[in-house]
């Protein structure tokens, strides 16, 4: 065997990359457009902070995200698109609110709407259980301790670093590289025109909906589930329970050593030089 | 309807709400804000595993997310009480006092200009009040001009 | 007895028994020995010398008795085995077939070196000379050196010397010749150097050492060149191979090589000479080497040492004969430093510097002998060699027995007229004289003489003008030997008597030990010339070198090779007589004489300001002019002349000299006519000729501006460049790493927003990278 | 044999092991320990020479003995290339195979000598711990003895590597006052060298696996099979070769690579700076002779020329320089860089007298400049001081170490009757009869510059030694001030049995050198006999041509 060859058999990787051809250029090039309206508009948003320039950067972000959303295959009955996207909606406008807003009580409870939206979404795909659950305990038990603590920690309700994000640069800069990172998993999705419904992610095919399928979308979708769980999945279950007893028992010992060192501001103890 | 488009669709949604939680974490300065957009992370990251869940017909996905609420739910514990501490210390939830951990002979890293508070726009919330009164801070921690 | 020794113990007696005195005397020599130690040498070499005299009584019984020319008898006796290295060199076509034994399938020849030792009439003759003059010095140091602290080690490094001429002599083969070639280097490095705490002498044996190693570099590459071309190292035939000088080479069987590679050998080998006999380029050691003690100066700078580079040419007169060429330029170097030493003797006020550049000069007409290349030239060169070596040894050793009673001082200005004080060195120091200057009973006019008829003969057979040139040249030399021997001799032993304070009381005759070698040096210096010239029994001697007997062939079965040219004889005679007049006339009586010419040939009329104070009595300012210009130290070369004869013009009180009147006339005419000779150098205000001639020419500060200088600049430069460039390139190479982490420290800032973006842009960077590379 | 050979190369480890214990016992029961140690191996030594002397078994090794070390048996699983499937069922085999031959006979045999030495000159240099010095040394020993009889590729690295260590610890630790920087320079620059090497040796070794399907790592192994299968592709080997190169013209300190070495020197204690200049410098000339020359014949044709001018550049740097130093030890550490010129020019000169000549040479080197390394000690011990400008006459104040001085200065600078000459002498030969092999009247190329400039770094050896020595030991007394009364006295009966062993080497190779080239010879010829091969055969046109016939002649 040619020697020389095995030197440089790993470099020489031509013939795998797939020619990104011109086909899709129109394409990519819609979605460049969607990825910066939606990074102007949420950047309007977050740095600038008048009233005029909030309600053109809401404009902005929605019109980039609807662009975006109409490079994917349309849900086809009518009605299941617009219940689908109108749950989407309710997921992502919220989670847009709660990022922009400047009171972070608001913040948590538009964050709280979201995960009505998600929780939405996740029972249209028949996740039942799970829909329920992110309701409950995420909503109801997370976001709720977010609440105490924001109240514990702010009375105020609001400090002066809620209104001030970073610089306009940063802010520009986080908003663009996020935009960019959905849009190219948009792009990676959407069909490229020519190619038989292949994305450059060759999506791997599905596996047989005939069993599994129905057994997941069987209306005893908890039942199934919790069959699952307890024996596929048992030691799982048993590590959750031990993690969160031992969340349980950190959470309450800093708190009580926290306390004590805190006992009462000005006893002597000064604070340490913290900038 | 096809299984692929529900898929596309629904990822998309997670990633819109996964880049959501990213903008609010590097850009916001409240920690709990940022603690927030974690989460919102964390649910965008859930979704699209339940329609790959869904889209492959196996429970793998589903398990997962279950256990993602359970991490989730610890992490909130712990991450706020550890929060509620560094209130406590460092005075305001501000992210930017904690750079302690920077070389010595760096600067850190400050806003340059500090936007006016303007007052007159805000309508406070009139909170009914609730038991002992707090202990107001004092007024400089408000205003002050340096971090 | 004598027959039951047989040539090969005898052979090996000669270098083993000096060789065994160096290692008693240096062993016993410092605790036991101390007062005594110099019985072990003395009884070596007096054994190694009886020895040395049977071996060449027995050697001519074995030589062939019908008086044929050309028969080189030889006998070899081999120790053991040095170096062997089988099939070393495969002589490709290309060099010269002819020289290397023509094996049949060029079968690889093996480089073999060993330790044999050989006996022929050259051989034997030096070994004769060698031991006899080293036996006579050696028993002269007993008395020179008494009292000094270092008595025993003088007398280990003397017999370890005389074992290391010894076998240099005796060795058959180049790489033991160079073997004990550096042999005597080194020795008389420990010799000069004898006294260390003197600066002075380490820094001349260094420098001796030194200058000898130039020479033997270009030896050296001489021998690896040999090597090449001869594919042999060995003087004699050995069972495998043609040796250089071997008698199949000289059967004609194998021929030597000619041309370009031929006159590169013996240039080089020439070189090698230059350096060990203090020729012209490499001469400047010997005048320095007069730091070390006098009986060293005798034996090692006059006799034995400075004479191996002769040996050596004449043992190789055949390829120096197949190179005519470097035969030709041999006899001019010789000739020219003959000439040069000779002017420069003509200045010098240190008594054992006079004789050290006469003994260079000597050596020169021994090289212009050996230069001709014909078998007179050699034997002529040879038995100069042979003379000179008794006389200079005993003018050495009458100038050490001065030294000794002047309580070592050696400036011949500082004192006069003790022919009274020294009788017998002032005899056997005028024999002496005589025998240099070449005065007819004497054996120096025997050997100059025979050298000035090689080149006479040469002269006509070839009918080269060079070759007239060069025996002017040689006449000229001859003149100024006996000018300045007799002007040192007059200056020392006539005039008003003057002893310098450090004699202090033992201003005396030299003891017995002394003074007996000198009178057997003398005697020898006077009848050895004779004895050999008029039996031809030298000539004859050496024929049946194997070396010389192919030039005998050539020349054909004359038998006597040079045959006695009167008129050369008569001019010789002439100027030599000539030479011992005009030194009479000008440091015979009183100085004026003297004063006037020095004035004239220092341009002393050109700055009138300068009077030129008396010499005489300006002792305190001879003292003050002997540090400006000392006996080997560097004359300041800008310096004004050192005008420190008396003038003529304030009277002197020791009335008229003898020849007053003429005196006067010639000054007026050699102004007039110096004038108009030196018209040329009247430009040359700072530097004349009396200035060149003290300053030897001013080689040594040539030497120093030119090599030493330089190559010291240069050690400094590579220094500080190997400091600067190559440590620095390594240095920075091994800081790179810490300069690259010092950049990325800085992205640090402990701050959770920005290690959120960067972890963003590593995210990005992936993703990038994977729809890019499409894995 | 195999046996003594096993106990020589055994009992250092086993002496330094047992150290500890010893130390307990107090400072002068370790010395004594270490002292009776190295005699012991002496002796034992010396016996092995004798025996190798009488039997003198030519090329093939003395006194072998082969354990199976690092093998494994696993089950059938290619390394390289999965068509070739090795015969053997063994994937790896490494072996303890140790050996003599010819080569390294001397050198082993020298670094009990030096050993000797180094302990008596620093029995009283030493007070803090000198336990842990000892058992540094010892190792130091152990590795040197190693490397010069490992039959095995591995095993040779292992010792290669291994020496490394004692030596950084006696530097960093009884040093001088940049001990530190000294130290991690000297251990980093080597190390860096030698992960190169490392490299090249894998290289082969899988090269020849490929080619003749046996995956061994014993060296006579290798030189035979590739002899038969040379590396074809000339880049290749030529990249190979650098890699060899680069960790070997470290170790040998070649004319660029050198700096660590004065450094070294000059801050290693006396015994250090001994076995560093002694031993481990003549690591890389042997490595070059052991894996470079004989296994990569086309490339060190080609590179010869270029590794000859580096050399030569070398020899006369090295003088130049220490012409110009005040320093005595760094003065006499540039010497050794010149001298080690020296050797690689017998070496590349490729022919039998200058391959001979070569090895001669690093003996030499190693007794000479190990002796001058001991008598600087023994003045540093007297004077606290190695500036030269301090002394003057020390003749008179210390004349039986100044005639040692005297007599291994002649020694160094190549004085015939001692041992420096011989080696010189066939060196200087070689490189001439390189470099006049083809036509007399040739033009004068570029071997020819070499081998006269090689002559001239003669000369200038002999200037810069004697200069020092007239310096220090010549004229007025001088002391350096340090001195408050009490007068320093000359050298004690310890001192004088440090330095005897090796005056007796000195005078025995300069008298009958024969007795050393007898064994030599055959195996160095053995080893470069191929590459001179490939030299001659192309009749030396200019590289470039010569590069591109040898790419077409690859077989």
């Amino acid at each position: 065997m040619d020697w020389s060859g095995f030197l440089w058999a790993a470099a020489d990787s031509s013939e795998l990359a797939t020619p990104i051809g011109p086909a899709c250029a129109c394409v990519a090039g819609r979605l460049l457009v969607a990825v910066a309206l939606a990074a102007l508009g949420l950047w309007c948003l977050l740095a600038l902070d008048s009233k005029w320039t909030r309600r053109g950067g809401v404009g902005l972000a929605a019109g980039g995200v609807l662009l975006m959303a109409s490079q994917l295959q349309l849900v086809q009955p009518w009605g299941d698109w617009l219940g689908f996207w109108l749950l989407a909606a309710l997921a992502v406008l919220p989670a847009a609110a709660m990022i922009v807003s400047h009171r972070p009580v608001y913040s948590a409870i538009w964050f709280a709407v979201s995960l009505l939206g998600v929780a939405s979404l996740l029972l249209w795909q028949g996740a039942q259980f799970l829909g329920l659950a992110t309701m409950v305990v995420y909503a109801g038990a997370i976001v709720v301790t977010f609440l105490f603590v924001l109240m514990l920690a702010l009375p105020a309700g609001y400090g002066r670093y809620d209104r001030i994000s970073w610089g306009k640069l940063p802010v520009g800069v986080a908003c663009l590289v996020a935009s960019g990172l959905v849009g190219l998993c948009v792009w990676g999705l959407s069909p490229a025109p020519g190619a038989a419904g292949e994305s450059p992610w060759q999506l791997a095919k599905p596996a047989s909906t005939g069993m599994l399928s129905e057994d997941l979308l069987h209306p005893a979708h908890v039942a199934h589930l919790g069959s699952h769980l307890f024996t596929e999945y048992l030691l799982a279950i048993e590590l959750a329970g031990v993690l969160l007893l031992m969340a349980l028992v950190g959470a309450v010992s800093w708190m009580a050593q926290a306390q004590r060192y805190w006992q009462v501001p000005g006893d002597g103890v000064e604070r340490t030089d913290h900038v | 309807m096809s299984d692929t488009a529900i898929l596309q669709n629904h990822l998309f949604v997670g990633a819109v709400l996964f880049a959501l939680g990213l903008i609010g974490f590097l850009v916001r300065r409240n920690v709990i804000v940022m603690f927030l957009c974690v989460e919102l992370m964390l649910q965008g990251v859930a979704l699209s595993l339940v329609s790959w869940s869904r889209y492959h017909g196996d429970w793998g996905g589903q398990m997962l997310v279950i256990f993602i609420i359970t991490v989730a739910a610890c992490e909130a514990a712990l991450g706020l009480a550890l929060v509620w501490i560094m209130a406590q210390r460092g005075g305001s939830l501000d992210i930017a006092i904690w750079q302690t951990l920077r070389e010595r002979d760096q600067a850190p890293y400050t806003d340059r200009e500090v936007p006016e508070e303007d007052r007159s726009v805000e309508d406070w919330p009139q909170l009914t009040p609730a038991g002992v009164e707090p202990v107001h801070p004092r007024e400089e921690d408000m205003y002050r001009s340096h971090v | 007895m004598f027959e039951a020794i047989s040539l090969r113990t005898l052979l090996i007696l000669i270098p083993a028994l000096p060789l065994s005195g160096a290692i008693l005397t240096a062993i016993f020599g410092p605790a036991i020995l101390r007062r005594q130690s110099h019985w072990p040498t003395v009884l070596g070499l007096a054994a190694s010398c009886i020895c040395s005299l049977m071996l060449a009584v027995k050697w001519q019984g074995q030589l062939p008795q019908d008086g044929k020319a050309g028969q080189g008898v030889e006998e070899v006796v081999t120790l053991w085995e040095w170096v062997g290295i089988p099939q070393a060199y495969a002589p490709s076509p290309a060099t010269g077939l002819a020289a290397i034994a023509a094996t049949e399938n060029h079968a690889p020849l093996d480089f073999r070196i060993d330790v044999s030792l050989r006996i022929d009439t050259l051989t034997a003759t030096m070994l004769v000379m060698v031991t006899l003059i080293s036996t006579l010095v050696a028993v002269y140091s007993v008395g020179y050196m008494h009292g000094d602290e270092g008595y025993w080690r003088f007398f280990s490094y003397l017999s370890l010397f005389v074992f290391s001429m010894t076998m240099l002599v005796t060795v058959s083969n180049f790489v033991m010749l160079y073997v004990f070639w550096e042999g005597v280097g080194v020795c008389s490095y420990l010799l000069i150097g004898f006294w260390y705490r003197n600066p002075a002498a380490a820094a001349a044996g260094k420098k001796a050492f030194l200058v000898n190693r130039v020479g033997d570099f270009g030896f050296a590459l001489a021998l690896f060149l040999m090597w090449m071309t001869y594919g042999s190292l060995s003087f004699h035939d050995t069972d495998t191979v043609a040796g250089v000088l071997g008698a199949r080479r000289f059967a004609g069987e194998l021929s030597f090589v000619g041309g370009g590679v031929g006159t590169a050998i013996c240039l080089l080998l020439m070189a090698g000479a230059c350096g060990k006999s203090a020729q012209f380029p490499l001469h400047v050691w010997l005048p320095d080497a007069m730091e070390g003690p006098t009986p060293v100066s005798a034996l090692i700078h006059a006799a034995t040492m400075v004479t191996a580079g002769v040996y050596m040419i004449a043992r190789c007169m055949p390829l120096f004969v197949a190179a005519p060429q470097a035969a030709w330029v041999v006899a001019w170097i010789g000739a020219g430093t003959a000439l040069m030493a000779g002017l420069i003797a003509l200045t010098q006020f240190d008594l054992k510097r006079v004789l050290a550049y006469s003994t260079v000069s000597q050596l020169g007409y021994m090289f212009l002998a050996l230069g001709m290349a014909t078998l007179g030239g050699v034997t002529a060169g040879m038995f100069h060699l042979f003379t000179h070596a008794f006389f200079k040894a005993l003018l050495f050793l009458g100038a050490g027995s001065v030294m000794h009673a002047m309580g070592n001082v050696i400036d011949m200005r500082r004192f006069g007229g003790l022919r009274h004080r020294l009788p017998i060195t002032h005899a056997t120091f005028a024999i002496g004289c005589l025998a240099l200057a070449g005065i007819f009973p004497l054996s120096g006019f025997w050997s100059k003489d025979a050298i000035l008829a090689a080149v006479h003969d040469q002269a006509h057979a070839t009918g080269a003008s060079s070759y007239r040139v060069l025996y002017g040249m040689a006449m000229g030399t001859a003149f100024l030997t006996a000018f300045y021997t007799f002007r040192a001799f007059f200056m020392t032993f006539y005039g008003p008597q003057r002893i310098p304070e450090e004699a202090g009381h033992h201003a005396h005759e030299s003891p017995k030990v002394m003074w007996i070698p000198l009178v057997v040096l003398a005697l020898f210096a006077a009848l050895v010339g004779p004895m050999l010239e008029w039996t031809h029994a030298f000539a004859h001697w050496l024929q049946y070198t194997p070396s010389l007997a192919m030039m005998a062939q050539a020349a054909g079965a004359t038998g006597a090779p040079a045959a006695f040219h009167w008129d050369v004889a008569v001019t010789s005679t002439a100027v030599a007589v000539a030479g011992v007049a005009l030194a009479a006339f000008l440091y015979l009586g009183h100085r004026r004489e003297v004063a006037a010419l020095q004035y004239v040939f220092r341009f002393g009329w050109m700055n009138p300001s300068e009077a030129p104070s008396d010499w005489e009595s300006a002792s305190p300012h001879a003292a003050a002019v002997a540090n400006v210009t000392r006996p080997g130290g560097h004359p300041t070369v800008t310096g004004h002349c050192p005008s420190d004869h008396p003038s003529g013009s304030h009277g002197h009180e020791h009335g008229p000299g003898l020849l007053a009147l003429p005196a006067r006339l010639l000054k007026a005419v050699g102004c007039g006519l110096w004038s108009l000779l030196t018209l040329p150098l009247w430009l040359g205000q700072f530097v004349s000729p009396y200035q060149m001639s003290h300053s030897k020419f001013f080689v040594d500060e040539i030497y120093d501006v030119l090599i030493v200088g330089p190559l010291r600049g240069l050690a400094h430069i590579s220094y500080v460049l190997d400091r600067v460039l190559v440590d620095g390139l390594v240095n920075g190479v091994g800081g790179l790493p810490v300069r690259l982490g010092g950049w990325l420290r800085k992205s640090q800032r402990g701050f959770v927003s920005l290690y959120g973006l960067l972890t963003v842009v590593g995210m990005v960077l992936v993703v990038v990278v994977s729809f890019w590379w499409g894995v | 044999m195999a046996r003594l050979l096993l106990q020589t190369l055994a009992l250092p480890f086993l002496a330094a092991l047992l150290m500890p214990i010893v130390a307990r016992l107090g400072d002068r029961a370790v010395r004594a320990w270490t002292l009776l140690v190295t005699l012991v191996t002496l002796t034992l030594t010396v016996s092995l020479c004798r025996g190798y002397l009488q039997e003198s078994p030519g090329t093939d090794g003395f006194a072998v003995s082969d354990v199976a070390w690092l093998s494994s048996h696993a089950t059938e699983m290619p390394l390289v290339a999965d068509g070739a499937t090795g015969p053997g069922t063994a994937i790896w085999d490494i072996r303890f195979h140790v050996g003599l031959d010819g080569l390294g006979l001397w050198l082993f045999a020298l670094a009990p000598v030096l050993m000797l030495t180094s302990i008596l000159v620093s029995w009283e240099a030493i007070q803090d711990r000198p336990a842990w010095f000892y058992g540094m040394l010892l190792l130091l020993q152990g590795g040197c003895l190693g490397v010069f009889a490992a039959r095995d590729l591995i095993l040779f690295y292992v010792f290669f590597e291994f020496t490394l260590l004692p030596l950084f610890f006696l530097i960093g630790i009884w040093g001088s006052e940049q001990r530190e920087y000294a130290a991690t320079k000297f251990f980093l620059y080597t190390l860096a060298g030698s992960l190169f090497t490392f490299l090249g040796l894998l290289a082969i070794v899988l090269w020849h696996y490929q080619q003749v399907g046996v995956l061994t790592f014993s060296i006579p192994a290798l030189t035979a099979g590739l002899t038969e299968h040379p590396i074809a592709p000339f880049g290749l080997q030529l990249a190979i070769f650098l890699a060899l190169f680069a960790g070997f013209a470290i170790k040998v300190p070649l004319f660029p690579l050198h700096t660590w070495l004065p450094l070294a020197h000059v801050q290693a204690p006396t015994a250090g700076s001994i076995f560093l200049a002694g031993v481990l410098l003549k690591i890389g000339t042997y490595g070059f002779l052991r894996f470079s020359v004989p296994m990569l014949p086309d490339a060190t044709a080609a590179c010869a020329p270029a590794l000859l001018w580096l050399s030569v550049i070398g020899i006369l740097y090295g003088a130049l320089v220490a012409l110009a130093q005040t320093d005595i030890k760094r003065l006499i550490a540039y010497s050794s860089v010149s001298h080690l010129g020296f050797c690689m020019l017998g070496l590349f000169a490729l022919n039998r007298i200058g391959s001979s000549g070569s090895v001669l040479q690093m003996v030499n080197h190693g007794i000479s400049t190990g002796a001058l390394f001991a008598l600087v000690g023994m003045l540093y011990e007297r004077y606290h001081t190695r500036e030269i400008s301090a002394w003057g006459g020390l003749a008179r104040r210390l004349p039986v170490l100044s005639c040692f001085m005297f007599l291994f200065t002649f020694s160094s600078i190549g004085l015939p009757l001692l041992n420096g000459f011989a080696g010189e002498l066939l060196v200087l030969v070689g490189m001439f009869q390189r470099a006049w092999q083809g036509q007399l009247a040739e033009p004068f190329t570029q071997l020819k510059w070499i081998a006269v400039l090689s002559v001239v770094g003669v000369v200038l050896g002999a200037w810069y030694m004697l200069w020092l020595v007239q310096r220090v030991f010549f004229g007025p007394l001088r002391e350096p001030h340090g001195i408050h009364g009490v007068p320093v006295r000359d050298l004690n009966w310890r001192e004088i049995a440090a330095l005897v062993p090796l005056a007796v080497l000195a005078f025995w190779i300069g008298i009958y050198p024969q007795l050393f080239l007898r064994p030599i010879q055959p195996a160095v010829d053995a080893l470069t006999h191929e590459a001179q091969g490939r030299w001659e055969a192309v009749d030396r046109p200019p590289l470039a041509d010569r590069q591109a016939f040898l790419l077409r002649r690859s077989r």
